[in-house]
């Protein structure tokens, strides 16, 4: 794959209103690759998706495509470009009319239904069970699969992806994950997805970037303790557990303010450590596993009374401690680690 | 009381006995109709989509200006259409005046703002997710019109109706501009009026049958179609 | 080939009494000339002349006739026929001017404050409604609660008076189809007939054509003509409506 | 053309010097059309939301009814009336003939549908998760039909924008029922149709001015109003 | 809490046209428990709880609620239960009026400020953020909660969630989950959730069904293998991974037929086994492990070649194996495991 650069973002500024605003001092997306976008509700993901599909123009900076501006008239260039929006809306229109639509705006009427039928293959829909169907004689999932078919019919050199297996079941997420990584090996396809489903991205993109509050962050996910955070005496804050134990931490900016863990700053152990400096050790279960291909490394979530924590570890480490889930381990981190947004 | 009973039976004598006057007021009410029907169409329907589809400055003061002409008195439109195509107006070597063509002119004024309105508000009241959606499968220009009316067909397909029943049933342009003149240029309407203006009552609400008949007539067949497309 | 037509705007009243269906025919055979009208009120009528949308006039409004024709737009002002107007009032007659004269069945109805309705449109009748208020002396009633203004067609406006129990005046055609329809129970009855003030003279006016260079004035030299024919005026005066005759021809046969 | 021009001067003329037979028409018309509006949006506006809200047997050919009576001219609908309320009449004893409440009464009839079958329409192309929405909210009856309505406001509010149009233009019917009294039941439409037969075609012209701008000072009205209610 | 039945559903049947038909013989809710239903796109899931919330009817069969049968006139029970949709509608209103509304027409008009920032809170939208935005001004995972937001501010005697963290990212959905959690302590609230997150799902409720094709089933999570099977000489029939193993089964119904491989009949061992029985050992590497609460097993899920395999495992098991994700792992499963459906 080619790694000339397919999108160049600069100074891009997107504005709503004054309560969001959207800043991209510069950004790359090499041609073929696989971009994953993650971050917090209302970080500005779906914002960054519509700026890079041409469905919105920024305010101020721009954006090349191919090393050239793109003007609204190069339709031969955004229609390379397809985007599949969060909340899916299908046409007032059978199954097959949805799916078809973008081929019948391009003039390609040959083969249609042989293309209507692989693309509802692609995502698991059986041709003659749902082709004729009207628009709102589908579940939800269905809808959402229906309206993937709809982008992946058209062979886009870009397919941009929001949410696309938010209502969808895991078999079908499991599909999605194949067609569109076969539709990369096939057409080279540049794929940029966003998702909450860090695992899920994890299997069908290169590379994860976080958006959080409208700006671009590397994805290093975190583990949020909301307070409140009640001053001690001896000069720490500490928030209660629903089942009595205490998390401490350092001068936290606000009694509410929520505060930020790193996962790679948590220690896991498992037998309870004394003597230790660390002002929080708290004993909890281990709940889930996930080997994290990008990254080789292990994220270990255990829960700790209403928490989730979640750990990094070493593949090593892991083997080491014997961890499996359900275990008991005790998780380790100081009061100081904290950060505060 | 009794002209109502007696316009029923007059109605159905002269639609059975093929009255020629009455067959020759309908034909011209709907070739009348027709062309107005399809010229406001024409002109309103890409206006409507423009009005309801895109943000511009001015856009709210646009709507408002063609919300008031929802308000066109038939005799205003019939007076200013006749101001222009009276032999001493600025159209009068087109001879419209009179005519056929003339009052569908002025019937397309009296209803293509009520077109434009209804079909703006019937884009306006679709999902915002529609446009952004086209835009996204590769819809441009003519093709994002289309669907979006697609979309909208119901809403739509009311305001052609509306406007369909204001062409039809209006008098005053029809008389100001056709003139009422027997086989040639009057409507069911125009004759309504003057059988009314004679005091031939019954014959009027007759008339108003007839007129009424056609439209249901039409309303059905449109009922059938609709239901054609959508199983 | 072209149609011969000849286009002509007349008033309500030769139209709604069925006077120019009847003559249109014939005229056609006469002169192979197809006769086609637009029935409005006076006014409008010569308005129509003077914007030379109308090749002929058919109408009753002697005044206005006349001014029309000194300021050009019209030539050949000829007089086809008269019919006469009468004053219609309630059986009751709460004024009690049935057998007066003009003046005095309007004195009286001023006087008494009896309902009267009045057209109130610039149409022939109401012109001569207002000539004869003055010819009676008294000021045109404009705000009196019992002076109803219609402003609409003779019919309704003897509707109107029907319903409200006022005196009106009209043209003796339209009232006898109005009787005609009530099957000899009319509530408003004839009080008011036979004065020679009453009377309606219609005329015929060819639209100027050195002001109107489309108009097709052969064709209305040639109506004109025929109108004024005796076979044409004969027929005016056989033409009946309900058994009764309406018009008195008077042109000046040449 | 100079009747235009000519029209325009009129209408300033007649507005600026306070001409009384004019301003008597003006509020003749207002007490007319709000009286016909408020009793169709009332009848009008629960018909329409049952018609567009529920499903039940019948329901295509009823809408095809309601938008065939769109198509009823203003002469029948006086007629109709007329045969009602004049002495002779069944309703004669309530003296409406040639009285405002008369002519509302009649423009009622010929408004209601317009309100119903735009107002049916707008519930219609509502989201068909809305209705969901407001049961699972707790909402019932009336309350339903208000967050209804109020979901689909622009919708419904040119329904109205619509029916208003039509009865403050229309002329058959007021003057019919309303006898285009001079000082009683003159209004700006029967004084225009009056004008213009009378040839004064320039004030016709002037009066349709006046109108005009009577129903855009309304239109901006509700162009702010519907400003401050979404920012 | 109790346990007398809040719900009795008996011979409850409701159809699509003529391609669906969900049909519950008999089921019954305990008060105050917490359910939770998953199971494939279109398996019936919205249905069933469109039922549960009264607002459809069942074609056939009746549902009693606290063991009446409950008539469309009965609003005072109706309204004490509370469904989210699955695709959450807000109206065209603010924030506020939107949480505010349930209130409204409830004619509770007292201390609703107070209540509307409570509601927001619990699902983690700042008040001073939120309240005065109009409809549109928010983002996909913003809309979802602020739908939640207007059901829980009801204090529903019984909540029924369709998919509610869809679109929510990963501490909104904690959020969410310690919100409903507290709820149901405090006010015995009964619980219906629907979802596709399987550990989301089993971390707030008590008990899983399953909906596939119209019908419950007791929750077990399967495997999927879709076809092509080809048959081969030795009467086996084999499907070929991507990588060039093959998968073998015992007479699929059909060629394209998907076959179901129950977790626990994968063995997972450490070392490449020989001399074994079983038709199928494939080499995989684990990525995700994951605690079951509910049935105190774990979860394992190995990826082979474009598969993702799932074996259910006892903790002892896992420790003794030494498991962790990243490891390289064989699953044996037998040719005749496959069920076919
Ligand atoms: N149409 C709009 N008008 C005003 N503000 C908006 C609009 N759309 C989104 N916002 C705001 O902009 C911010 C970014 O929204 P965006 O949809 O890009 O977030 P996101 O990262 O996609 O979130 P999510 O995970 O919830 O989908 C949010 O704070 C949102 O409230
Ligand atoms: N309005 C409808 N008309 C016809 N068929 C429908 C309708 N709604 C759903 N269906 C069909 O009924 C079946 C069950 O739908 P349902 O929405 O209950 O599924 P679900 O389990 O909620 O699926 P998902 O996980 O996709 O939300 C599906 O096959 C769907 O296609
Ligand atoms: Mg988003
Ligand atoms: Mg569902």
């Amino acid at each position: 794959m080619e790694s000339r650069p397919l999108y160049e973002l600069a100074d891009v500024v997107y504005r709503y209103g004054d309560h969001f605003e959207l800043a991209v001092p510069n950004l790359s997306i090499p041609a073929g690759s696989s971009i994953g976008v993650t971050g917090p509700n209302g970080g500005g993901k779906t914002t960054l998706l519509k700026l890079l599909s041409f469905i919105e123009k920024p305010y101020k900076g721009t954006i090349f495509f191919d090393g050239r501006r793109i003007r609204e008239q190069d339709h031969h260039v955004t229609r390379e470009i397809t985007i599949l929006f969060q909340e899916p809306y299908l046409l007032k229109r059978t199954v097959f009319d949805n799916v078809a639509y973008g081929l019948k705006v391009r003039n390609e009427r040959g083969n249609i239904t042989a293309k209507v039928r692989g693309a509802l293959n692609l995502v698991g829909l059986p041709y003659t069970v749902f082709a004729k169907r009207q628009w709102f004689e589908l579940s939800g999932g269905e809808a959402q699969r229906v309206a993937l078919a709809s982008r992946l019919i058209l062979n886009p050199r870009v397919l941009i992806l929001d949410e696309p297996t938010a209502s969808v079941d895991q078999e079908s997420a499991l599909l999605i994950n194949e067609a569109v990584r076969s539709f990369r090996e096939k057409y080279g396809t540049t794929l940029i997805v966003a998702s909450h489903d860090r695992i899920w991205l994890s299997t069908v993109t290169d590379s994860i970037m976080k958006v959080r509050k409208g700006r671009l962050e590397s994805f290093d996910p975190e583990n949020l303790i909301p307070g409140p955070w009640i001053h001690t005496d001896n000069g720490l804050h500490t928030k209660a557990l629903s089942d009595g134990r205490h998390i401490k931490a350092l001068s936290p900016p606000g009694k509410q303010t929520t505060g930020y863990l790193r996962p790679a700053d948590i220690v896991v152990a498992t037998n309870c450590p004394s003597d230790l400096s660390t002002q929080n050790i708290l004993e909890g279960i281990i709940t889930q596993m996930t080997f994290e291909n990008n990254e080789k490394a292990v994220f270990l979530s255990a829960s700790v009374a209403e928490l989730s924590l979640s750990c990094k570890l070493t593949q090593a480490a892991v083997e080491k401690l014997r961890l499996f889930p359900g275990k008991k381990v005790w998780l380790l981190f100081k009061a100081s680690s904290f950060r505060w947004h | 009381m009794d002209y109502i009973f007696n316009g029923f039976l007059k109605a159905v004598e002269l639609l059975a006995s093929g009255n020629p006057e009455t067959y020759s007021a309908v034909f011209t009410s709907l070739k009348v109709t027709s062309l107005s029907i399809a010229s406001s169409l024409i002109v309103g329907i890409p206006l409507g989509f423009m009005l309801g589809y895109f943000d511009f400055t001015g856009k709210r003061q646009v709507r408002a200006v063609v919300d008031t002409l929802l308000a066109l008195p038939t005799v205003v439109v019939g007076l200013l259409v006749y101001a222009f195509i009276s032999r001493r107006g600025p159209m009068g070597e087109l001879g419209l005046l009179f005519t056929i063509p003339g009052i569908a002119a002025a019937q397309t004024i009296l209803i293509t703002p009520i077109v434009i309105s209804l079909t703006a508000t019937a884009i306006e009241s679709l999902d915002r997710r529609l446009g952004m959606t086209l835009i996204a499968l590769g819809a441009r220009g003519r093709q994002i019109i289309v669907a979006s009316l697609l979309e909208a067909r119901y809403a739509v397909l009311i305001a052609v109706v509306t406007a369909y029943g204001r062409a039809i049933s209006e008098v005053g342009a029809s008389m100001m501009i056709g003139g009422n003149i027997k086989w040639h240029t009057r409507t069911i309407t125009t004759a309504i009026a003057l059988e009314t203006g004679k005091g031939e009552f019954a014959l009027g609400i007759a008339l108003g049958i007839v007129l009424l008949s056609l439209a249901l007539f039409l309303n059905f067949l449109l009922m059938f179609l609709k239901r054609r497309r959508i199983a | 080939a072209e149609d011969k037509v000849l286009q002509m705007a007349t008033t309500t009243s030769t139209d709604n009494t069925g006077l120019l269906d009847y003559l249109a025919p014939t005229f056609k055979a006469d002169t192979g000339i197809e006769l086609r009208w637009v029935a409005v009120g006076t006014g409008k009528a010569l308005e129509l002349g003077k914007n030379c949308d109308v090749d002929v006039l058919f109408v009753h409004a002697p005044a206005a006739e006349r001014k029309y024709v000194e300021a050009g737009s019209g030539t050949d002002r000829r007089q086809i026929m008269y019919n006469d107007f009468i004053f219609i009032g309630p059986k009751a007659d709460p004024a009690g001017i049935k057998g007066a004269s003009v003046q005095e069945a309007l004195k009286k109805i001023a006087t008494k404050g009896a309902s009267f309705a009045s057209r109130g449109d610039n149409s022939g009748t109401h012109k001569m409604e207002i000539d004869l208020w003055k010819a009676a002396g008294l000021a045109v009633p404009d705000k009196e609660s019992w002076y109803i203004q219609t402003g609409q067609g003779m019919i309704n406006t003897i509707n109107i008076a029907a319903e409200r129990d006022a005196y009106t005046l009209t043209d003796r055609g339209t009232f006898i189809k109005y009787e005609a329809n009530w099957k000899g129970n009319s509530p408003l009855v004839i009080l008011v007939e036979g004065d020679e003030a009453l009377r309606n003279q219609y005329s015929v006016i060819s639209v100027n054509p050195e002001k109107c260079k489309n108009v097709r004035y052969e064709y209305a030299q040639a109506f004109a003509h025929w109108i004024t024919s005796k076979k044409a005026q004969k027929m005016i005066a056989e033409f009946k409506l309900i058994g009764k005759q309406l018009f008195t021809p008077n042109a000046a046969t040449k």
